[in-house]
């Protein structure tokens, strides 16, 4: 892999940026892989890396329908954070927040993390309770987190308004939690995949899954028939479909969840904030817009676009918070479609089809556990057996009951 | 509230509501024997007056006589059938609004078509109105009467009286529903363009 | 915004309805297998296409109804009373 | 010293010379008149340079006259504050506005920033990615941050008002100019309800810029006629001065509507058929320094002339690619501008086009493109060269030409936001190089310039026939009008906008994200190439304008680079807003008090006068404590508290959830939604129940009254009432419709009073009512109705407190009647008590709390429902989950009481039970409710526990913001554990 360092722009621009080589390979499909990811999304891209770095599996191939990074990973608002409530939860993604902090100088690609603190509201002593429940519970979880007065949030967000409708009676902060660049994580981890021989096949369809006796041999695809000994589905929105495919239900809603962003300006807003009441969650990119969103349109939907209720909701309640950027104006507004699960906790591991795996349920907030749920998919798909980490995560534990309901614990999941 | 030129606000007090909802499938025999309208968003009828709130689900409103006399009558004519009559006269408030910009004001909370054309004398309808459950009566062209629950009845008020502050409801010649044109020759140039 | 179109109040915007998730959904007796339990409770169709869904009509006369709704381009296909068959949508 | 405005024409424009207007400009005073745009005000007093770019700093000056303008963005004060980003060149002058330079440091003209334009070569696209990453790139972030944005938040205070309206119309036609007039015209007499929306204040579109004759008379009084005609007819309305921002699902369009000054509403447009008559813009031609002031799109440059009688410049070169820009380069010579050359890429121009030129003595340099502009703060020269014979390379660069304007065409691209937001299909048109519409599932038709169809002819009979087609289409007759135009207008288009010579590294794509060719070709050579892709790479598309006149150049380079056709490339994906909308106006009203409503208490009066304290309970205000005699908050609730229990409380209780079920099956039904036995239950009876969710788990308590054989009255907590009534007429219509049983909610007709205490009965006694208040007639437990003060009440005596209690209910209208009358009679025996008190009471008696003692994991085994479920013999919802091994699981979190073994720990709600540090600290459940009790004189708490049932008496460490201390698990009843007074 060609390293990118400030000396090899410099020598670079020297020479007009003329030797740059690809950052991926774009190859043609073979047609057999030892495994074969579908979906190149944050979680498809660092499965392969991790498979073939830490597993040795050179042999993979990627495939996406559309562009790679071109789902939710390239349309989500960044948040990276690990202050979850259960300890399984919190166990996985701090590991993953770990990865995020120094995942640029291993991909040797800047993914632009920005611990620049993520702050939750209280709008309510009751409220407020509870966060000192969550935050306790992270710091047993041996994680960092500060309950604040309104002074102190104040202090940290100046543009706040402490006396909206709902005034705001604290929060809790954890000071690595922040945001990152969504695009960059999806083209480092390519990149780096790539390098390591790893296929990423764009513009590829998967349509079926061929199963004999009860395991899974290859798929068919808009680009013909492939061959693998382990698959592994990375489909966020789309897994209810794929896992039709293979002929097994799983427990996920598809809906839309939107975000949009403001013109850009200059930074006024230096940490993320949320709020669980005055549902809506923000921050300044470093271009200067402000990215923003709410819940998500509360029906099945596959299409990836926005509406007006939630627009109004959303923007209405930015106001709320923020009267300050009322004249603002808004640029964009987008969706993804999000695969939720009743417990809102993701979806990884084995599938009734024997070497047929699955990292799905990701819903709202799947971006931050891009690394390790790359990683321990690796060691799940590697070793035909869920990586300690995961273990919770099975879709067994629908059947059992055993739900790891982090909505039911704290409110929002981005 | 105070005088505008576009409509006027006031509460109606002492108005008794009783609420009668039937079990689904004898709708057809209560209208007839209690003259309902079966027809869905209408109203009719004096003393009291009725009005369709679902298919089996009716207020009966009345100025003079109580709700009890109202349920008394319900209970007589629907005896041994299976139905609720339920005094809900504390549960809401009733606003008459009335004026030329009453519809407007209507529009500006809710997605309804309250167009004459589409909304007149006899409708009535349920709806969402500025984030309230809102029952919107015509009572006849220009007058309206407005029910919601007794909790929200002040920010309602308030909130139409807010609403009243957008200058396109003091516009006297502006056309029910329809965008009045008259005000652009009131600006100066694109003043205000994209700010 | 989805407009939809209640079978009695006619067409309205989405905020004045509440969504019920699949409808047609048997719900299985307590005799029935954790398996089938999960799958009743946890397991939908959540199709790309077509989906029969329940609403209710809260901002409205109250009542639930079903609807046959194209879940990428959010067309109605159908609007149907509750307890009615699923329609034949060819 | 009179401002000069030395680009004035002496004649002509639609500005108004005898209103004078004056404005500052970077404090430089200067004068404008009514009828100008920002913009063309500053080219009339020769401004040039008006901003520096995003990234390299450029000098940039005004490029467009309207809403695709990527440099005049610039911060505009209206007294009120700075707004940054307004676009100038839609923006009308006022007098007194003050207008700054966002960029430039010290200034726009002189501006250190400048060193990042030595330096470009460095800060390519994905240069971000490649660097910064040590230490980390936080450390790098704040330079960078400071240096990205387009100008400050908005300051001062928002003199805006933002209001919300909603419309239906049976046709919507967007864009007022031939196509949309000649539409809208052709649907007056169908009596279809017409709306016609306009983003400029003026009609007429582009005929503002140009002059024509249209059914014989000048298009100004066609215009004008048009007006009073669309004015005149009751079903069509105009709204001027409002952009079609958002075109959604189901045929709901959005408007920023700016009509009003200090007012802009935000229109949500439910229409039958939609017209888009949206226009086309005018995309640049891409060359060596082609962002340097002076450089103006050609319409633009003519628009300054005919509407606004600025010229843009003394000299002006003309250079394009189609025929269109021949009467921009006409206009501007026979206003007074010398036009040097025309510099055409095409080699066969038609002949009469050529000979207007040659009349004018203008000549034309065909084949040709410009290689570079000159020029240090203002464009001072032009250089130009022919193309080769296969178009891939540059020959005989000419002298550099002398100009201080260069009118750039490089043809028009459809104005297709909206119908593709819409979810409209474009196709790539070869011949005029552009996409055009070509289908959608909504109900939208599109005509004129953003159908493709660039002739004023086609768009006055397009636009005719399609207005009356989508008024037929929406259930209305209607014919076209007739409308003809003697003007004619050719097009002839050669697909060549990209000088194919020159650094790439120099030639501007996006002028406001500050992207090149250069960019470009990086990401492609980096295999950036899918348009998503390379959007993303180089930021081509994403500022401000959304690329109106960038996407177009930059998918032709992408295709030409990756040697595929254009039409394969696709173009990104357009989204709402199609211009930037004020945040303000699409929250509209909803701010503050009307951000969400507060519902308030029948007697919320009462409780003001009183001293409440309110707070927020889910959507309720109601009184957090009573601040009598100014006591705080504390002491408040533990005065309240020991009142209570030593004499009497009244707490209002009015948001309980209450809910009527009448008919043979009403118990049946309810059997089925609680866990409880409902049927045991006697007429005159209450029972105290869970509701479940299908999983399980508790989703609210409650009671549940029997009024008589076929009639029972259900309370929820007051935070749940709406979803618990949905709950039930969800299983009622959906699941049991067979079940004869009438569901009412009766929420608001019952204020509810309780009052609670030793002394509750004997002060009910007082009270005037035919209701039996004592133990043998109203047990603990029980219901009854009758009169209380004249009016009906039913009286339940149930207890949220532990104490004897009665809860009364009477129609709300008269809840402050029946407080004030309980008060007086109880004198100082009687308080009021808040929502902090009452929870902390029902804390000491132990009882659940739901969403505070329990979360979305606890299910009715956790909570000792255990023995209720066994004696149960029928399904209730729910139960089939309690059943899975999970929910037996022995090692559940339990609901315990907790006291500190040490009086002086500070217990509070949210500490979590742990294990001992050896054994790796892990969380065993949370204290969920915690205080101290003022009858207690300690402190106790609630929690949830694992195994917690057979734990009790145990020593349990807790963990609480990094501190731990030892408490004992107790029973949750703390307070009168044998209920006599409660029974009392
Ligand atoms: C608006 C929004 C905001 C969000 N905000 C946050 C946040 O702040 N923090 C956070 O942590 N998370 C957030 N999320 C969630 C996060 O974006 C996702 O959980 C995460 O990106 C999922 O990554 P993925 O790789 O699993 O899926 P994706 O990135 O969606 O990748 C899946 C890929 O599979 C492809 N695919 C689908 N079907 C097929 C097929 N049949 N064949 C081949 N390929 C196929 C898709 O094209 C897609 O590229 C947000 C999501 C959205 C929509
Ligand atoms: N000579 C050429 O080659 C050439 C090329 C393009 C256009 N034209 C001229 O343009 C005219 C075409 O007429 P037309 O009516 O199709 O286009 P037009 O440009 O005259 O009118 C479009 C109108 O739509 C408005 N508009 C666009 N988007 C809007 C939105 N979202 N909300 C509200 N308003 C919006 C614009 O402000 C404009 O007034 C003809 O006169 C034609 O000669 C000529
Ligand atoms: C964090 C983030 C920041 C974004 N910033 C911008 C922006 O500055 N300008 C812009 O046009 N779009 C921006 N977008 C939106 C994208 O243009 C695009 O809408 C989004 O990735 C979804 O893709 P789609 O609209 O092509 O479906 C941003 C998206 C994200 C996720
Ligand atoms: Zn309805």
């Amino acid at each position: 892999m060609n390293g990118y360092s400030f000396l090899s722009v410099v020598r670079q621009a020297l020479n007009g940026h003329k030797g740059w080589p690809v950052v991926w390979r774009s190859p043609e499909p073979k047609k057999n892989y030892d495994v074969v990811i579908v979906g190149a999304g944050g979680h498809g891209l660092a499965t392969a890396y991790y498979l073939a770095k830490n597993h040795f599996i050179k042999n993979i191939a990627v495939l996406e329908k559309g562009w790679l990074g071109g789902g939710n990973t390239g349309r989500n608002t960044q948040i990276t954070r690990s202050n979850y409530f259960w300890p399984q939860s919190a166990a996985f993604f701090d590991h993953s927040l770990k990865l995020y902090e120094h995942l640029g100088q291993e991909l040797n690609f800047n993914v632009m993390l920005s611990q620049r603190g993520m702050l939750t509201l209280a709008h309510s002593l009751h409220e407020l309770e509870g966060m000192r429940r969550w935050a306790n519970a992270i710091k047993i979880n041996d994680i960092d987190a500060e309950v604040l007065t309104p002074i102190e949030v104040k202090k940290l967000v100046p543009l706040i308004d402490l006396n909206c409708r709902f005034p705001i009676r604290g929060g809790f902060i954890q000071h690595r939690g922040g945001i990152s660049r969504h695009d960059a994580v999806a083209w480092g981890y390519a990149r780096a995949a790539s390098a390591y021989g790893v296929d990423i096949i764009q513009q590829c369809e998967v349509t079926a899954f061929n199963i004999s006796s009860g395991r899974v041999t290859g798929v068919h695809t808009t680009r013909g028939t492939i061959g693998a000994d382990k698959i592994s589905i990375a489909v966020a929105g789309h897994t209810s479909e794929l896992a039709r495919m293979a002929d097994f239900r799983v427990p996920v809603t598809s809906m839309a969840l939107q975000a949009m962003v403001s013109e850009p300006i200059k930074p006024c807003l230096n940490t993320v904030v949320m709020s669980p009441i005055i549902h809506m969650y923000a921050s300044q990119s470093d271009r200067g817009e402000l990215v923003f969103g709410g819940g998500a349109d509360l029906y099945n939907s596959y299409a990836q676009r926005g509406g007006i209720p939630l627009l109004q909701e959303n923007i209405a309640a930015l106001l709320e918070l923020f009267p300050a950027f009322s004249r603002l104006r808004l640029m964009r507004q987008w969706a993804g479609i999000v695969d939720i699960t009743p417990d809102t906790s993701p979806l990884m591991g084995l599938t009734p089809v024997q070497n047929l795996y699955i990292s799905g349920g990701w819903g709202t907030g799947g971006y931050k556990a891009i690394p390790a749920g790359g990683e321990t998919m690796a060691y799940t798909i590697a070793n035909d057996q869920p990586h300690p980490l995961i273990e919770d995560f099975g879709l067994e534990r629908f059947e059992s009951g055993a739900l790891i309901d982090e909505g039911a614990a704290s409110g929002v999941a981005h | 509230m105070p005088e505008h030129p576009g409509f006027d606000l006031s509460q109606i007090n002492g108005r008794s509501m009783v609420q009668l909802r039937v079990r689904p499938g004898t709708a057809d025999a209560a209208c007839k024997a209690l003259q309902l309208p079966q027809q869905p968003l209408r109203w009719w009828g004096e003393d009291p007056a009725a009005y369709w709130l679902g298919p089996d689900h009716w207020l009966l409103t009345s100025d003079t006589k109580p709700a009890k006399d109202i349920i008394r009558q319900i209970d007589i004519t629907l005896a041994g059938q299976l139905y609720a009559a339920t005094d809900m006269s504390s549960s809401n408030v009733c606003f008459a609004l009335r004026g030329p910009a009453a519809r407007r004001v209507l529009a500006m909370g809710c997605g309804i078509d309250v167009h004459r054309s589409a909304f007149t004398t006899g409708h009535c309808t349920r709806t969402h109105f500025a984030n309230v459950l809102l029952f919107i009566v015509v009572v006849e062209d220009d007058n309206f009467n407005l029910y919601v629950d007794r909790s929200l009845a002040r920010y309602l008020r308030n909130w139409l009286v807010n609403a009243g502050e957008d200058p396109i409801t003091r516009d006297l010649k502006y056309r029910a529903a329809e965008v009045s044109n008259e005000h652009d020759s009131t600006i100066n140039g694109k003043s205000n363009q994209t700010g | 915004m989805l407009r939809l179109s209640c079978p009695w109040c006619g067409t309205r915007d989405e905020l004045e309805f509440s969504f019920g998730g699949e409808s047609h959904l048997t719900r299985p007796t307590l005799a029935a297998s954790d398996a089938i339990w999960s799958d009743y409770l946890f397991n939908k169709e959540n199709p790309k296409g077509i989906h029969f869904e329940r609403w209710m009509h809260s901002y409205g006369c109250g009542r639930w109804f079903n609807v046959a709704r194209d879940t990428v381009t959010h067309e109605i296909y159908a609007v149907y009373k509750m307890g009615l068959p699923k329609p034949d949508l060819d | 010293m009179a401002p000069t405005q030395k680009n004035r024409l002496t004649s002509g424009g639609r500005i108004d010379r005898s209103k004078p207007l004056s404005f500052k400009f970077n404090n430089r005073k200067l004068q404008g008149y009514q009828g100008d745009t920002i913009a063309s005000a500053l080219l009339a007093n020769d401004i040039s340079t008006v901003n520096r770019s995003f990234k390299y700093h450029r000098r940039r000056g005004i490029m467009s006259a309207g809403v695709e303008e990527t440099n005049a963005l610039l911060t505009v004060s209206d007294g009120k504050g700075d707004v940054p980003v307004v676009r100038t060149t839609v923006r009308a002058l006022v007098d007194d506005h003050q207008i700054k330079s966002p960029s430039g440091f010290p200034s726009v003209n002189f501006d250190l920033g400048r060193v990042l334009d030595f330096t470009h070569r460095l800060w390519t696209a994905g240069f971000y990615n490649k660097v910064f990453k040590w230490p980390n790139w936080h450390w790098y972030e704040g330079m960078v941050r400071r240096m990205a944005g387009l100008g400050n938040l908005p300051g001062g205070e928002d003199g805006n008002r933002y209001f919300h309206h909603n419309l239906h119309c049976d046709l919507l036609i967007v864009g007022a100019g031939p196509a949309g007039l000649a539409a809208a015209l052709s649907s007056v007499t169908s009596g279809a309800r017409v709306l016609l929306v306009e983003q400029d204040h003026e009609l007429g579109g582009s005929l503002l810029a140009n002059r024509a004759l249209i059914n014989a008379v000048d298009s100004d009084l066609w215009i004008s006629r048009t007006r009073s005609a669309l004015e005149e007819a009751v079903n069509v309305t105009v709204m001027t001065s409002s952009t079609v921002s958002g075109y959604y699902d189901h045929n709901v369009l959005t408007i920023i509507d700016r009509s009003t000054v200090g007012v802009k509403r935000f229109w949500k447009v439910r229409a039958k058929e939609v017209l888009l008559a949206t226009g086309a813009i005018e995309q640049p031609l891409v060359f060596e320094n082609n962002d340097r002031p002076g450089i103006m799109l050609a319409h633009a440059a003519m628009e300054y002339v005919n509407r606004y009688a600025v010229k843009p410049a003394d000299v002006m070169v003309v250079v394009t690619n189609n025929d269109s820009a021949y009467q921009v380069a006409f206009t501007l010579y026979d206003n007074g501008v010398r036009v040097p050359a025309i510099v055409d890429a095409r080699k066969n121009i038609a002949n009469e086009i050529v000979q207007q030129a040659n009349q004018r003595g203008i000549p034309i340099m065909s084949n040709s493109v410009i290689l570079n502009t000159f020029g240090t703060s203002v464009l001072s020269s032009v250089r130009v060269g022919t193309l080769s014979d296969d178009g891939k390379s540059t020959v005989n660069p000419t002298d550099e030409i002398a100009c201080q304007g260069l009118a750039i065409s490089g043809g028009f691209n459809p104005s297709s936001d909206l119908y593709s937001q819409a979810g409209g299909n474009l196709q790539y048109a070869a011949e005029l190089a552009c996409f055009v519409p070509m289908q959608c599932r909504q109900r939208v038709t599109v005509a004129g310039a953003a159908q493709g169809k660039f002739s004023l002819a086609e768009a006055l009979t397009e636009g005719a026939c399609a207005g009356s087609e989508a008024a037929n289409k929406a259930g209305f007759t209607c014919a076209p009008i007739d409308v003809t135009t003697s003007t004619t207008s050719s097009y002839n288009l050669k697909a060549v906008r990209i000088t194919p010579a020159g650094d790439s590294s120099r030639k501007w794509v996006d002028f406001m994200a500050d992207v090149t060719v250069a960019d470009i070709e990086l990401a492609v050579r980096e295999n950036f190439v899918s348009v998503q892709h390379l959007k993303r790479y180089t930021t081509t598309g994403m500022s401000a304008d959304q690329g109106k006149t960038s996407n177009l150049n930059a998918l032709t380079l992408l295709a030409e680079l990756t040697q595929k056709p254009i039409g394969e490339v696709g173009t990104t994906t357009f989204r709402p807003q199609f211009m930037p909308v004020p945040m303000g106006a699409i929250a509209g009203q909803r701010h503050g008090d009307f951000y969400t409503p507060a519902r308030l208490l029948p007697a919320h009066d009462w409780h003001v006068r009183h001293g409440a304290v309110f707070e927020n309970y889910g959507a309720w205000k109601r009184p957090e404590y009573y601040a009598t005699n100014g006591r705080d908050r504390e002491t408040a609730i533990r005065e309240e508290v020991l009142a209570l229990r030593r004499s009497a409380g009244l707490f209002d209780g009015s948001p309980l959830g209450k809910i009527e079920l009448t008919g043979p099956d009403a118990g049946e039904f309810l059997n089925r939604i609680y866990v409880n036995n409902v049927l045991t239950l006697k007429p005159g009876r209450i029972r105290y129940g869970l509701m479940l969710s299908e999983n399980g788990i508790i989703i609210d308590d409650g009671v549940f009254a029997r009024l008589a054989d076929d009639h029972y009255l259900v309370s929820t907590t007051s935070a749940n009432a709406d979803r618990i009534i949905a709950w039930l007429e969800e299983w009622h219509q959906c699941e049991w419709p067979d079940l004869e049983v009438i569901i009412s909610t009766v929420t608001s007709q019952w204020g509810v009073t309780t009052i609670a205490g030793p002394n509750a009965r004997v002060l009910l006694q007082g009270i005037e009512s035919d209701i039996d208040f004592s133990a043998q007639a109203l047990p603990h437990m029980s219901v009854a109705t009758g009169t209380l003060l004249g009016v009906p009440a039913r009286v339940q005596r149930v207890s949220y407190t532990g104490e004897m209690s009665f809860e009364i209910n009477v129609p709300a209208i008269q809840s402050q009647r029946v407080i004030e009358a309980l008060m007086n009679l109880g004198g100082n025996r009687i308080a009021p008590i808040g929502v902090e008190a009452s929870l902390l009471l029902r804390t000491e008696k132990g009882y659940l709390h739901v969403g505070a003692d329990t979360d979305g994991m606890t299910n009715a085994l956790d909570v000792g429902f255990a023995g209720i479920v066994a004696k149960k013999q029928s399904d209730f919802v729910g139960r089939r989950s309690l059943l899975r091994a999970d929910d037996q699981r022995k090692d559940r979190r339990q609901f315990v009481g907790v006291e500190p073994l040490n009086d002086n720990e500070n217990l509070q709600s949210g500490a979590h039970f742990v294990t001992p540090q050896d054994e790796g600290r892990r969380s065993q459940g949370i204290v969920t409710s915690a205080c101290f009790s003022p009858t207690l004189k300690r402190i106790i708490g609630l929690g949830l526990l694992e195994r917690g049932f057979e734990r009790k008496g145990e020593t349990v460490t807790v963990f609480d913001d990094g501190r731990t201390f030892d408490v004992r698990i107790t029973e949750p009843v703390f307070y009168d554990p044998s209920g006599e007074k409660m029974n009392a």
